[in-house]
């Protein structure tokens, strides 16, 4: 059942120390900011954080890296124009990095959201990235197999919900929302508008309600 | 003997080689040049891997193409969307990608193999920060992978090798190398010299050691 | 002593148990009965398999309310969708059942093992046409499962049993087990009797000839 | 790219014989039945269906079954009160069943149309539908290795399609549309019209038309 929080710390108020949060966007789009800086300010540290960039600039992902909050990152491109803060930390030694091809970080959120325990892949194969996995042929192709990665919560930007949960989302700020509402224990979802349940269509809803735990007007 | 080709005359090259009507990704980088090269009426559509069918150019920020923050693509420029868009999910979008629905993805590369192999996530230098996005996703999902690359590096090393010695991105999933100096065919037959520019084969084979078919 | 339970009152019961707020899925057969005894304002979303959340109570044809062959449940009866309702496809559907999202399934059974173990969906018999649906899906996907049968089959049989005779559904897959005569939790650590309407914990233990913990 | 064909004898005319064929619905909803009429006339024969029914009362599926075309159904839920069709051809032993439960068979099809090898599931373990196939435990849970369910044709009925083939469907009649269309070599549709370029919203497409090969209005 969805509750309508007042504000963003009410929001991420229970987040615990060491927990993994899935962080929505790819770079600024679809990025949960004003979750994130409820989340600097409610203080849980030894996180690790599952998120397509490690951070853009000193906002969002960014600042809540510099805060020494994150001791895990599980993305697929850290490596950006703008992240000096994510470079920084990496380079002395100070974040742990698991580097995933973005399909399959996607996958592997949507396996652990869909009760699969591990599927066969293609992608990867004969890369470093899937050095020491498990491979095997099937139909004459190679695939590696891949793990879910299920996070204790999940911070999620949409553009609208309905007060029962349900979720729409705007242009390709979509991206990995949908995927890591589904694969959270918690999923905290940050909106531009709560709108009455009955206006959204239920032809349209991209996040159906029972994936949503937490809402807030950001 | 015609001249080396401009990056401009490459994505010309591989813009009339994509049949109308593609399902086309091009990576980020040079390989979005080709955009600006395929034909009105094309029919051709263009994916990118952030969650998009229906790409259009990049918006420009004018006042009748304002720039939105929330339509982006692969490489987090703002764009715009076609009519006859659809937006999807990631894994909606990889699956697409690896269900082999595209019909063409162009990329570039540090390296391409005789044999199609790819490298072009990863120098392998020790201190650099790895970072591989959608590219792996992409060099094994669509149903043809062109690479666009210079055929040599600055230091005049050659990228079309017998071997990759870079990180690999996909093995065995180049089928076509499109460069300023040449077009090749690649893949389990080894390489193919489809047509020089600027050059002759003999120079070629030369100067890449390897036999050009 | 209190006599046994009617459907109607095992429904009541089954109701009265559903958490506020919960997701709920209901089976084809008697567990549709529980949608009745939902109190009002209990804020119980109803999800059927084949494709949505939020269904509401069968349609019954008038004018205001007319059959639509495109909006059925999983036993392909017209049903309603309430405010707040959400349609998705057939994986999606499976996805969200598998994953754990949705609370409580309502199953019937031929059969329930002390520890959980349900069989409901073939009888074995060799002429019998397997049919299966949803039923294993269901059977492991929800938090909790509560079964709705009776405790004895027509001829006298328990249908509470050490070990199911008939081919398994799920494996441990049932928390509690609702019946005319008793509620029962079941599992791992074996059989708990809750309750009994009409006769006794002996009579129970002798007719069923299990352990009632 | 899509077509969109003048009649539904058009859209099917090329369905070889031996084909595996998905053909959508849940019951009679969804059930793309002018397509299915239009291969019963187009005469392709040993056919293997997948379907989530085998066949309701004397039209649809039930009428391509009863001419017998169908060589061998996989289905989640075969027996109904009106598949008597089916139902004789079975005691006959004249058609082939592979029962898959419901989840499996949406799950194996996405499977297919995602690129994904095989993956491990947890519906079934333990019972005669998971014999002989392989089991594996995942973090203290046991799972069954399931493998892709590929069509060489889908037949899907969708509610409306634009002229690049992109699909919305109606109410629960979308069931296995959307995931059919993507594991077919070709997806034909019939819909109930067809409407230009820019009419269907980019955020509300179901099945974008990358997945759809011809379209017939029906």
């Amino acid at each position: 059942m969805v509750t309508i929080c007042d504000s963003a710390a009410e929001a991420v108020a229970d987040v615990a120390d060491g927990s993994t949060v899935l962080v929505g966007g790819f770079g600024p789009a679809g990025m949960p900011f004003t979750l994130i800086d409820a989340l600097i300010d409610q203080g849980a540290t030894d996180l690790t954080v599952v998120s397509n960039n490690a951070g853009n600039a000193d906002v969002g992902l960014a600042a809540l890296l510099a805060k020494g909050r994150v001791r895990k990152v599980v993305c697929s491109y850290p490596r950006q124009v703008d992240s000096w803060v994510f470079d920084a930390l990496y380079r002395e030694g100070r974040i742990e990095l698991e580097l995933v091809p973005q399909g399959n970080l996607a996958e592997r959120m949507r396996a652990a959201g869909a009760g699969i325990g591990a599927f066969f892949c293609p992608t990867g194969v004969g890369t470093p990235l899937a050095e020491g996995k498990e491979t095997r042929e099937i139909d004459g192709r190679t695939y590696v197999l891949e793990m879910p990665i299920k996070g204790d919560v999940a911070l999620v930007c949409a553009h609208r919900a309905d007060r029962a949960g349900n979720l729409v989302y705007r242009r390709t700020a979509r991206n990995f929302g949908p995927v890591m509402a589904t694969a959270a224990a918690t999923t905290v979802v940050q909106v531009s508008e709560v709108v009455d349940v009955g206006e959204i269509d239920p032809e349209v809803v991209v996040t159906p309600g029972i994936y949503v735990d937490r809402v807030v007007v950001a | 003997m015609s001249a080396a080709r401009t990056k401009e005359q490459i994505a010309a090259a591989i813009a009339r080689d994509i049949p109308a009507g593609s399902f086309v990704n091009l990576g980020i980088g040079q390989p979005t040049l080709v955009a600006d090269h395929l034909p009105p009426g094309s029919g051709v559509v263009l994916h990118t891997e952030n969650g998009m069918l229906g790409m259009g150019p990049a918006a420009r920020g004018g006042p009748d193409d304002p720039l939105d923050p929330d339509l982006t693509n692969a490489g987090k420029i703002p764009v715009t969307a076609l009519p006859g868009a659809s937006y999807f999910h990631q894994a909606d979008s990889f699956a697409m990608m690896r269900g082999g629905h595209l019909d063409v993805c162009v990329l570039g590369a540090f390296q391409v193999s005789v044999r199609g192999d790819l490298a072009n996530w990863h120098t392998g230098e020790p201190d650099a920060i790895p970072a591989v996005g959608g590219a792996m996703d992409l060099a094994i999902g669509a149903k043809q992978v062109f690479v666009m690359m210079t055929l040599f590096a600055n230091d005049g090393t050659p990228k079309l090798v017998p071997t990759c010695t870079y990180p690999l991105t996909g093995l065995g999933c180049v089928s076509r190398l499109y460069t300023d100096l040449a077009t090749f065919e690649v893949g389990a037959g080894g390489v193919r010299l489809l047509e020089a520019f600027g050059t002759t084969r003999d120079e070629l084979t030369e100067r890449l050691g390897v036999d050009l078919g």
